[in-house]
């Protein structure tokens, strides 16, 4: 009698349970994401410059008729150096009369790649490590940590001196691979983290007890878990490496001429400070805000991202 | 706990040693390696003068017995002689150690300083007009290029204000000067390097000091203390702060390790006589013992104040002192 | 380390469908520089023997520490046994490595505590409650929409709400999605932990008779867990007491609640609250002293012995076997279990210090 | 008995992106010098914003006090300035909270967070609170005391560190003392010590308690008068024997039957509530219970007064659930009459300890 009626209630008042989640229209998870980080306006400003920057970038070649991939026009006229902007050079031109909007395209192309580059390479090599370690645990992360922990122990810049002196030749991939070497340990840590984390996490104890093996664990359950710690620390990679390569071209480590990036004409411009600041101003300024930018949209993906939508 | 720090000292010895040998061996065997330097200046060495030379280095020695004799020496503190101007590196090295502590404890101290400030500021009056002001101040310091921002300072202050020295760390002449004078122009110099110096520390620990406040002030044991009656300044200062700081004391100590690094940058824009500019000079020439030297140098500072952050961890936090 | 003669337990289980014998779950403590070496145990289960019969549900109950999770959790394998066995029909759960481990885990199934936390957040419900299903592939990919969308409305959900994500639902639909997941592959057997404990009261009566019906309906085994005694002995017409790792008495659940033979089964179930203002007024409690011991440090003799009103010289000394008292399949791990009777009728308040 | 607290159409509201939160929806009540009174409800209820308010220790914002007064003795503690607040909390008014491990501060000994109160409120010298703080800690049943004086929170159980909590709360003689789901986070045998304790010291210092749960047992033996809190509203309040002796609110009727009791005959199934609580973002016109309630009507959907059903009793219910006709109609979705527990139990089936001897 009494089953009769409550299975009667579940059938009669369950399926018709709307939470007022429930009750709105379906959104994707990339939509919920992508909601969450509008509303950020900062982050989006900040995603909005990077943008039109990295347009100017891509298309550095076309809007000054140039096709090196990294190097700038050299048309030298001395007849117009330092000139400040005037018609045809509308940032004025550098120390031996070159375009300095053209010079600042391509520098920007250098600094950009450089950072995106670096920060891609960063994750790969991080999240690799930082994953097996976290996800196994024992021997494997001991022996992985203890490298790691190495990495960490050498004095940054010191030791990217010394290398980029000796082993790089000045080319934006090595410069690359030069700075991610050191950019992984402090990522790898953030993935570690996340992993030994979320692998304690009962949905991952439920999956484990489905049957599902590490891989799918590891591939399906738990990176998608962990994509948003990742993602801001790539953001704040790229700032990291573009500052990185700015110090090391501004001691003359870095790229080399003709290629230059806003640190090379930093280098550059220190001696032309009194006759033309603009110069000194121009790349400096471009730097502050590209970092700034990828800050402020790190800070953005991290609410976005967050996967246990604790707000809608 | 005792175990405990004998065991991290332990570990710090063995991670100095394996560095020593992995700087040794990349420096020993790179192309353009210390071999190849000697005479690069002189195009008219002799292969006598050359194997002479070697020979004063230990060069003509393999590899891991240089090593050997070289980790021997270094553990008597003897780190070889310059291939620059031929001094002992050791003492090259000791010579520019105060410089380049005096600059790096002031930009510390006044970074600590005002990073407690700004960040208790920011966090006590949260969403207000001057948080947000503290919030893009420590972003954009974050973001700033370091010795662009010297160089503005430079340009600004020296140059076009004329207000304070701009290079080195003394007047050229200071014969004439009173006591109080050596002091004052001690002081003069020191305040733009140090202030390039703390801005990076500024602006993180400002907003991580910010956050860290605002983590604490949400726990159950801030809401203990209000219903005590607590008033709110002791609220704050007495429940909350002691909170927040414990990870921020590691985080300052930890940045203490990267003096190697970090003087590099002021020390050579603002012509300080200390340590970086010592490398930098090494660096470029390059002469390798000191280069060496300065890498280890580097890498114990790292460890040593890793290590000063665990034990001060624990002495701070009762959770870890007594377990 | 010898065990006492807990096996007994075994000899009623007749046509048991699971029967744990000895099972010991020891979490080693390390320590040490470069190499690590053990300096300890926490002795999470500590030699437990119990058997469950098929279609039957065995409650089994503790406070926090008690090592109930645990049990729950070899059994699914999440963790390996230190030593001792577990019979899943012919096989031996403690033992199944690989493909075999695979094939038991497609006949066990568990519901977890936290809905919240169970349910991966990035995962639709349709994918979540299909996971199984792909995994062990007891369906063709053709199938597998259908079945989950019946497996919806089985549990009494809206089969509209395939697309949706875990946090659109309500901690009572949270867990009807985790049951639909541990039934998809028509499991013989599922191990419970806490699957009410996080639930807002008024819903929890909605999950118990979801799984009592699901148990009738498909013939269900459940090992219950939990720290609730009014539930425990609302769905399980067997239930097992654990303390610090071990079974202190497990009988039928007429004879564990009317006439409990060991103290601490006692003192747990005079300090449940009643929602009968008559009653509470008129019970007598036992308070128990002092705290539960560590399970690094587990007493001599009867664990239970700290905090035992009854305890005596021999408590100390002699672990009392778990054995049966009545004739009934009533086993009880206590020396004193004739003085239970009148220790719970007389009650024991501790003295304490006043204002 | 005096008067000792007045709350009167109390509107708590938590501000959030997507509109206000209504946490506590128009709660009167009151308390008497001395009395212990029981608030039950779900997560959710308002029945924690509800106390917390009490004390202004909601943070503020996202929490707003819309509207209502406190009035404690003579001031409203409503719009009370906040020095004079500090008076009241810990003096007059002190709370404890429900996680024991996270209510003290970690980096602070026992000592410094006890003696806090006494200096503040009763003047102390550091010497004498240090005295009292070691009678306080034995009060409260913890051994050792001048040893674990020096002791940090770590170092204790859960058990202990809410008996710590309870020395705190109760160091400088405060009035009330607010439990918030003091051992919910506590086994059972702990939460018969601490519920024990809280009953004793109520009956020492003639402190009256409210006590907050969502355990219907809890409240059972120890309180006076309950009130039901369901989505931020009052749905019930009566002293505690006719609450379970004769429930008049379709929720508490469906709650009382939907746990299963140990002091009754095990049954086939459990009645069960339908639905699952509101979401205080979206509220319900009306009654806030009506989609999950068997005796709906079609004037639920507006809001009914409390109506005084019987002596100390009110309900916020337009049907009356003890008519027959009532209880018929109600059947037909579900509704099982209420078993008759309070008529005598069987005494064959009660577990050990509680038929009445």
């Amino acid at each position: 009698m009494a089953t009769v009626q409550s299975d009667q209630l579940l059938t009669q008042f369950q399926p018709n349970e709307i939470t007022p989640e429930l009750a709105r229209k379906r959104r994707s998870q990339f939509r919920i994401i992508f909601d969450r980080f509008t509303r950020n306006k900062v982050a989006v400003a900040g995603f909005v410059v990077l943008a039109v920057l990295l347009v100017a970038a891509v298309f550095a070649p076309i809007i000054t008729g140039q096709t090196s991939t990294y190097d700038p026009p050299n048309d030298p006229n001395l007849s117009i150096a330092l000139s400040g902007p005037i018609p045809g050079h509308p940032l004025g031109t550098d120390d031996l009369g070159r375009d300095e909007l053209a010079r600042m395209l391509f520098g920007g192309r250098v600094s950009l790649a450089v950072g995106i580059l670096t920060a891609l390479l960063t994750i790969l090599i991080a999240v690799t490590v930082g994953s097996l370690a976290g996800y196994y645990g024992g021997w494997v992360d001991m022996v992985m940590m203890r490298v790691t922990d190495a990495f960490l122990s050498v004095p940054l810049l010191v030791v990217l001196f010394v290398l980029a002196r000796t082993f790089s030749d000045g080319s934006v991939p090595s410069i690359v691979i030069l700075i991610a070497a050191f950019e992984w340990p402090s990522v790898a840590r953030v993935v570690r983290g996340e992993f030994l984390g979320l692998k304690e996490r009962e949905f991952l104890l439920a999956a484990r007890t489905l049957g599902a093996n590490d891989l799918r664990l590891m591939v399906r359950h738990i990176l998608p878990n962990a994509a948003g710690p990742i993602i801001v620390a790539a953001t704040l990679v790229v700032g990291d490496a573009i500052i990185t390569e700015s110090v090391l071209s501004f001691f003359s480590f870095g790229v080399r001429p003709p290629t230059s990036s806003w640190g090379s004409m930093l280098n550059n411009s220190r001696d032309f400070i009194s006759s033309d600041p603009l110069l000194l101003y121009l790349p400096g300024i471009a730097i502050l805000i590209t970092v700034l930018c990828f800050n402020l949209m790190g800070d953005g993906l991290r609410d976005a991202l967050d996967p246990y939508m604790t707000e809608r | 706990m005792r175990r405990y720090l004998i065991r991290r000292v332990v570990q710090a010895v063995f991670m100095l040693f394996v560095m020593s040998i992995v700087f040794f061996t990349l420096l020993h065997l790179i192309p353009g390696g210390p071999d190849a330097v000697i005479g690069a200046n002189n195009p008219h060495i002799t292969p006598i003068q050359r194997a002479a030379i070697r020979h004063r280095f230990g060069l003509d020695q393999p590899v891991p017995i240089q090593y050997l004799s070289w980790l021997g020496n270094a553990l008597h503190g003897d780190f070889g002689i310059s291939f620059s101007n031929s001094l002992p590196v050791a003492q090259e090295l000791a010579a520019r150690i105060p410089a380049t502590l005096e600059l790096f404890l002031t930009a510390l101290g006044f970074a600590l300083i005002m990073a407690i400030l700004l960040g208790v500021t920011a966090a006590v009056k949260q969403y207000s007009i001057t948080d947000y002001l503290i919030t893009v101040l420590s972003y954009i310091g974050i973001s700033m290029p370091v010795f662009w921002f010297a160089l503005l300072l430079q340009e600004l202050f020296g140059v076009q204000l004329g207000l304070l020295p701009v290079f080195g760390r003394t007047a050229a002449d200071t014969t004439s000067f009173t006591n109080l004078e050596i002091f004052e122009d001690y002081v003069v110099h020191l305040i733009l390097p140090a202030i390039v110096l703390s801005l990076l520390f500024i602006a993180t620990w400002s907003r991580f000091l910010r956050s860290s406040m605002l983590e604490v002030i949400k726990q159950d044991y801030i809401r203990t203390a209000r219903m005590k009656g607590l008033g709110a300044r002791q609220v704050f200062f007495r429940h909350a702060l002691r909170n927040a700081l414990i990870p921020l004391v590691t985080v300052v100590a930890i940045s203490f390790g990267g003096i190697a690094g970090g003087a590099i940058i002021t020390e050579t824009i603002f012509a300080w006589p200390g340590l970086g500019r010592l490398f930098l000079v090494a660096v470029n020439f390059p002469d390798y013992p000191t280069l060496l030297a300065y890498l280890l140098f580097g890498a114990a500072s790292v460890i040593f104040f890793n290590l000063v952050a665990d034990i001060l961890y624990g002495v701070i936090d009762p959770r870890i002192r007594y377990s | 380390m010898t065990l006492p003669a807990a096996t007994t337990a075994r000899a009623s289980a007749t046509g048991a469908h699971l029967s744990i014998e000895d099972l010991v779950m020891h979490f080693p403590i390390t320590q040490g520089i470069f190499i690590q070496r053990q300096i300890g145990a926490v002795r999470a289960v500590d030699g437990v023997s119990l058997s469950v019969k098929h279609g039957e549900t065995l409650g089994l109950v503790g406070e926090s520490g008690s090592g109930k999770s645990t049990i729950g959790r070899c059994l699914v394998r999440l963790y390996k046994p230190t030593s001792g066995h577990m019979y899943f029909g012919d096989q031996d759960l403690a033992e199944a490595e690989g493909q075999q481990l695979r094939m038991v885990r497609r006949r066990i199934q568990m519901v977890f505590q936290d809905p919240y936390a169970s349910l991966n957040p990035r995962f639709t419900v349709g994918s979540l409650i299909s996971e199984p299903m792909a995994i062990q592939r007891t369906a063709s990919r053709a199938e597998i929409h259908t079945k989950t969308e019946e497996l919806l409305e089985r549990v009494g959900l809206n089969r509209r709400f395939i697309d949706r994500y875990p946090h659109e639902f309500s901690g009572g639909q949270r867990q009807r999605i985790a049951i639909a997941r541990a039934i998809s592959i028509e499991p013989e057997f599922i191990v419970a932990d806490e699957p009410v404990s996080a639930l807002d009261v008024s819903i929890r009566a909605q999950i118990i008779n979801l799984m009592q019906r699901l148990q009738e309906q498909m013939g269900l085994t459940y090992l219950f867990i939990s720290h609730d005694l009014s539930v425990v002995r609302h769905v399980a017409p067997r239930v097992a007491v654990m303390y610090l790792g071990k079974i202190m008495e497990i009988a039928d659940r007429g004879d564990i609640y009317n006439e409990p033979l060991h103290p601490y089964t006692a003192a747990l179930l005079s300090a449940v609250p009643v929602p009968n203002p008559r009653v509470e007024k008129q019970r007598k409690r036992i308070i128990l002293k002092g705290d539960l011991p560590s399970p690094i440090n587990i007493p001599s003799g009867c664990r239970f012995h700290t905090r035992c009103p009854l305890a005596q010289e021999i408590c100390r000394q002699v672990e009392p076997p778990l054995e049966d008292k009545t004739g009934r399949s009533h086993f009880a791990a206590c020396h004193f279990s004739d003085q239970v009777g009148p220790l719970t009728r007389t009650g024991s308040v501790q003295g304490l210090g006043t204002i | 008995m005096a008067r000792l607290l007045e709350v009167k159409d109390l509107k708590v509201q938590f501000k959030t992106r997507e509109g206000p939160v209504h946490a506590v929806d128009g709660v009167t009540f009151h308390l008497d010098a001395g009395e212990t009174l029981g608030i039950v409800g779900e997560s959710g209820s308002g029945k924690s914003v509800t106390s917390l308010s009490i004390l202004r220790l909601l943070p503020m914002p996202p929490a707003q006090l819309v509207n209502g007064t406190i009035i404690y003795q003579d001031k409203d503690l409503a719009d009370l300035p906040e020095s004079e607040m500090r008076a009241v909390r810990g003096r007059e008014i002190a709370m404890i909270f429900q996680d024991p491990m996270t209510s003290l501060n970690p980096v602070l000994n026992i000592e410094s967070q006890l003696i806090e109160p006494l200096q503040l409120h009763l003047n102390m010298s550091k010497n004498e609170a240090r005295q009292r703080a070691i009678e306080l800690l034995e009060a409260v049943g913890i051994p050792d005391a001048p040893r674990r004086l020096r002791a940090y929170p770590h170092q204790f159980s859960g058990g202990m560190r809410q008996r710590v909590m309870i020395a705190i709360a109760i160091a400088a003689n405060p009035k009330l003392l607010i439990a918030d789901e003091p051992t919910t986070a506590l086994d059972v045998t702990v939460q018969a010590q601490i519920l024990e304790l809280i009953a004793r010291l109520r009956r020492d210092l003639g402190t009256a308690v409210i006590l907050i749960t969502h355990d219907l047992g809890v409240v059972a033996g120890v309180t006076d008068r309950i009130i039901v809190m369901y989505a931020g509203k009052i749905a019930e309040e009566a002293s505690t024997d006719e609450l379970f002796a004769n429930p008049r609110h379709p929720y508490t009727l469906g709650l009382l039957a939907s746990i299963p009791h140990l002091d009754e005959a095990v049954t086939e199934d459990l009645q069960t509530i339908p639905g699952s609580p509101p979401d205080q973002l979206h509220p319900i016109a009306g009654c806030p219970f009506q989609p999950r309630c068997p005796f709906v009507l079609e004037k639920c959907k507006t809001y009914p007064p409390y109506m005084a059903v019987g002596p100390n009793h009110r309900a916020a219910c337009w049907v009356d659930v003890t008519d027959p006709a009532e209880q018929e109609r109600a059947s037909k979705r579900g509704f099982i009459p209420f078993r008759q527990i309070r008529h005598g139990f069987a005494g064959e089936s009660s577990p050990a300890g509680m038929s009445n001897a």
